[in-house]
């Protein structure tokens, strides 16, 4: 058994936290190995992972509806899997190939599945806290009752088109659910180093927006916190704002050493609030899981995944004609 | 086709809108002032009246944001017109116009379409200074993926909008203040339609050709009157659409004048008649029997003084000049 | 007497009281004939009157330094001259003559003096927020302990930048006074149309940066909670925000018929909370000032304008050559 | 004449600034991770640790924030380098470096400059997909007020860096990421310095002339020695400078050659190869034997997949090409 200490006071059924497992750990499974194929020469240009943070995006799916909107920025692989893309298509995203979710021409910035509700997928820091709204606004103009979960990192959180769409965002009381994920770092720089004011999750608050701390690392008090927070949102009372206190093991994309943070920084994390390894031991401490059970699952994931490597690496390129299409809709 | 009424530019605008508005109910309007103040310049009056504020929608001062919600609401498939109150203003928002609204057709495979039109008077208006009086046609014709429109009449100014709003592409439409109460004819409903990327003959000739757009053709056909008087013939092409330019018009009025100025509001430097004479150069270099003439904005930041102002913008007189200067008669 | 009932809290000397009262109504006189010289045709392009606005200023500058810098939007003719800029330099930059403060290329929006710490005089919403909190900037990396004022109006609040510049002013700790000129409208849109959170004083908190809400009609007020913030920021710990309750009793520029509120709503204001007269009252009131005294500061200052007024429409126009100087500096 | 040493281009930059920053206390360096990181692209290196936290300053991800902060304290005299990660993002701030930074000197009638560089890669680096990967030449060199540079070698990178520090307007600096690692030979000191506004004579050629910048000025050469082999001698000039333009340059080049092909990276459309096509037709068109060619970037938003970039990329084959058309030899 590791070294990791919280247990959450949450409590969900064993279903529910092998589900939680084995979605996670689909997403470390398929981050670990883009690494690998960006290490291979197979991936190229940037490549920002996720690992660290799936306690974030797996909790929020579980707490809202399927139908719900979600964007987010350039670290977006994972999400576009939790959305229900599939892994083949977003690594065949990754390695450039006809097969991937943009056909190729995207990369590992843009992917997007508007069948999936899925809305990319955006390289410029922040500009996916206005989109995000503006689709929360399409959501109230067409009078359903989803809401948009936009994302945006703790770097992202000081750009000023996030504090313009939090004011109309407010003013229409429009259904939108804003995330920080706050994984401590934007690129090199701490949040301590960025932040006139580090708590973040006060940030809407000058412009009427509610908004929560939250353990970023544990998938039950993401789900909590957001089921209260899209209960809120559902209601008709407007947009709120969590801020997930998480964190990335790579570093900012696969260029990056991270000598900005310690060792041990990371080493802790990775043994005290691993995400996956909460669950884990869950299971194995209430639900009376096997190791070799949850083992077992591992090893189905990772073939899936060395599966979808495999479709990844073999898929033709982009047909050369694909240069020319796609610049504007008929 | 429906009967004509003579209605100023601005009416025209508002009518173009209203139709559209009533045709399909995706179609919304947001931008400042917009709603309760009818526009600034009164391009959406008694809209808010007939549509609600639902569907006419009063910003605050956020270009930046607003942009970025209709990029948004428009990925989902809504419709929106965007007024910038001027163009100067839509610069705090290029960011969202260029990286999301243009680029993310091509970047998606295809997936997401952006379907929005922004509006807006562009260039100089009366005594305004610099900062109020940029004129972005070439900055925004640079950029695939984005069809750019200026239109000079009542009709054209109608008939564009409606074609843009019907449009799948984003569409930038450049308006000109001083237009706004110069009176026109006007169709109404799908006969009032103007087809997006073909230039107009605004006037026939024989010995010159004159290329412009927005307030330019005035000016030109002011040029042409006074060439007239003295026995040259000059055809002026009203562009009407920058971007897909009509180059095919242009062409084959040089084929006949083989002589051809180009007047414009802009700056010199890699703006529109830069890109109008060297293409020229390129497709039908045989067919000039002088070198393209330019007429342009000087190249200053526009002033406020009476006369500065007057010897910033290019005059029917510089146009008369350059035409004389295409057929050495100087 | 008029129906003027809000006398402040605070005292003053008569000599200060009167010094308010002179300078307060030099800027109100000031633009009354701005309007005037407006309506005849003299002035052009924009025109935004300081008239009812003018305890804000006149009390600021009052309780700053007359080295510290002041930064504003385009409604700049009062801030110029409150900073020491000649009232003939004002008018004659808005009826763009030569002996214009910005020797008429700017206009009404654009004017600056450095070496009356006066930094303009900005066009576009917002921008001179982060303008001046580069000021501040600038005055803190050259170690002298001058603050810069940096107004913004209730709409000018809602832009991006703003928050960018909060965050950053806050995380430098940087001596900056921002000040909301919050006349209730930005345009035709009132702080209940625009804000998501009407307490605009509060809009800092987000990012660290205390606020208060001032009563701008009251020359005192303004007086004594400026000095408390300057005193804050002079001891290093960073940006303060002041909401200054005023009202602008025309409309937002001479362009303006100001249908958005009612008769009414601007005759209260006028009688009840009108910043000269209150001046006016405690003079005559606690200080025995005998009215027709301050009639005839109220005609000097008459005679002053007319002067100031007929120097603007009497001097040349820039001369030619200007066109094509000052576009960049050696 | 000081030592040459061979460095990397990052290096050249880095000096440079170091340089410049000892020189001149009022010259400081702000942008993200330019401090603590050492710069996105390492053009920082070791910058902080010379000159400390006060001049070389790490910002939050706020581009229109903090440019507007140095665009401030430059009118007050201080002397910033801002630093975008990429031109990309500049686009954030676009309307200060426009409307604040190139027309503020003007609009004051010369009482307010702006000494200021901004500078970052431009263009294409590798895999990094549409957002990420514009090229920014003609837009800026459009607007008067500016001055524009874009050097291809280590030497013109940092000489061309230090004559922009120095001079008085603001200067955009376009760099290029693929090039920060190639190594030239450059001076230190005063020697370094490149005069804003002088193109080189990158090969010298009698058949044609090939005029280019960055990057492109190398693939220039690369064609130079495939036309070579097969018997045509090109002439290739690096502008260096965009803006002012070197025209006398490009002419003399073309009265030797009467051929002119302009390669650049940047999209066809209003872009810097109109410009000069257009200008050698103004200027010299008897010169010219044939109609000047463009290869310039594909009309299309940049592609991730290797093969579809490659294609949207100019490449040296292509300007081989189109020396050949200027010849008649295909
Ligand atoms: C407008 C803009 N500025 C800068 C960048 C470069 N950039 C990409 S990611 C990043 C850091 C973002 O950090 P954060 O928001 O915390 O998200 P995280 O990467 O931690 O998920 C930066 C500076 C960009 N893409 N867009
Ligand atoms: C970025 C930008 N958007 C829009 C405008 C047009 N505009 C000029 S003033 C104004 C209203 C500003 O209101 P407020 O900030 O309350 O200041 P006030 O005019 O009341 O002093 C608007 C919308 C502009 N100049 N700049
Ligand atoms: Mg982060
Ligand atoms: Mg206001």
């Amino acid at each position: 058994m590791t070294a990791v200490t919280k247990l959450s006071n949450h409590r969900a059924s064993k279903e529910e936290l092998l589900n939680y497992y084995e979605q996670m750990l689909l997403l470390r499974r398929f981050e670990e190995r883009a690494a690998q194929l960006y290490t291979q020469g197979q991936i190229a240009g940037f490549c920002h992972l996720y690992i660290g943070q799936e306690a974030v995006l797996t909790g929020i799916k579980a707490a809202t509806k399927p139908e719900d909107d979600q964007i987010t920025s350039y670290r977006c692989h994972a999400h576009a899997i939790a959305c229900g893309v599939e892994p083949e298509a977003v690594m065949a995203e990754l390695t450039g190939r006809e097969t991937g979710v943009s056909k190729g021409k995207g990369g590992s910035m843009h992917m997007f599945d508007p069948e999936k509700h899925f809305w990319g997928g955006h390289g410029i820091v922040g500009a996916q806290i206005s989109l995000g709204t503006g689709i929360a606004f399409a959501n109230k103009y067409r009078g359903d009752d989803t809401i948009c979960v936009a994302y945006m990192g703790d770097g992202a959180l000081h750009q000023g088109q996030v504090y313009e769409s939090f004011n109309m965002a407010k003013l229409w009381d429009l259904p939108v659910l804003y995330i920080i994920e706050n994984n401590e770092y934007a690129m090199g720089t701490s949040v301590q180093r960025s932040a006139g004011n580090v708590e973040l999750y006060k940030r809407g608050e000058s412009f009427g927006i509610p908004g929560k701390q939250v353990d970023g690392m544990d998938i039950l008090a993401v789900k909590a916190a957001v089921e209260e927070a899209a209960d809120y949102i559902r209601s008709g009372k407007g947009p709120y704002l969590l801020e997930m206190k998480t964190y990335r093991y790579r570093g900012h994309s696969m260029s990056d050493p991270a000598t900005y943070r310690s060792k041990e920084e990371v080493q802790n994390m990775k043994e005290h609030r691993d995400p996956i390894q909460q669950v884990t031991n869950m299971l194995v401490e209430e639900h009376a899981v096997k190791e070799e059970d949850l083992k077992a699952i591992d090893s189905e994931i990772k073939k899936r995944i060395k599966e979808v490597a495999e479709h990844a690496t073999t898929s033709a390129l982009p047909n050369e004609s694909e240069l020319y299409t796609d610049i504007m809709p008929e | 086709m429906t009967e004509l009424r003579t209605v100023p530019t601005r009416d025209a605008i508002r009518d173009g809108m209203a139709e559209e508005m009533r045709r399909d109910e995706n179609v919304f309007l947001m931008g400042e002032e917009v709603a309760d103040y009818q526009g600034a310049y009164k391009c959406s009056r008694d809209l808010v009246q007939e549509f609600g504020a639902k569907r006419v929608i009063d910003t605050p001062i956020t270009e930046h944001g607003f942009a970025g919600i209709a990029v948004g609401a428009a990925m989902t498939g809504l419709r929106p017109i965007v007024e910038f109150m001027t163009w100067n203003f839509g610069m705090q928002a290029i960011d969202q116009i260029i990286n999301s609204a243009a680029k993310t057709y091509y970047m998606s495979g295809g997936l997401v379409s952006c379907p929005i039109v922004f509006r807006g008077p562009n260039g100089a208006a009366a005594r305004v200074a610099a900062q109020h009086s940029q004129e972005y046609s070439s900055w925004y014709a640079h950029v695939p993926g984005l069809k750019v429109v200026s239109p000079a009449t009542a009709a054209d100014a109608k008939g564009l909008l409606k074609a843009a709003v019907r449009d799948n592409a984003p569409v930038i439409v450049l308006e000109n203040e001083l237009l706004y109460g110069v009176e026109g004819d006007v169709a109404d409903g799908d006969d009032a339609i103007v087809e997006i990327g073909k230039a107009r003959i605004a006037r026939t000739g024989s010995d010159v050709t004159i290329v412009a757009h927005s307030m330019m053709v005035i000016k030109a056909l002011e040029a042409a009157k006074t060439l007239e008087a003295e026995g040259i013939d000059a055809e002026v092409i009203d562009l009407r659409t920058i971007r897909p330019l009509d180059e095919q018009a242009i062409l084959n009025s040089v084929a006949k004048t083989n002589r051809l100025v180009i007047a414009e509001e802009g700056w010199a430097f890699a703006g529109l008649g830069a890109e109008i004479g060297q293409m020229v150069m390129e497709r039908s270099f045989d067919d000039l029997d002088a070198p393209v003439e330019r007429v342009t904005g000087k190249d200053v930041p526009l002033p406020y003084a009476e006369n500065l102002e007057q010897l910033a913008l290019p005059q029917p007189a510089e146009i008369v000049e350059a035409v004389k200067k295409t057929l050495y008669k100087d």
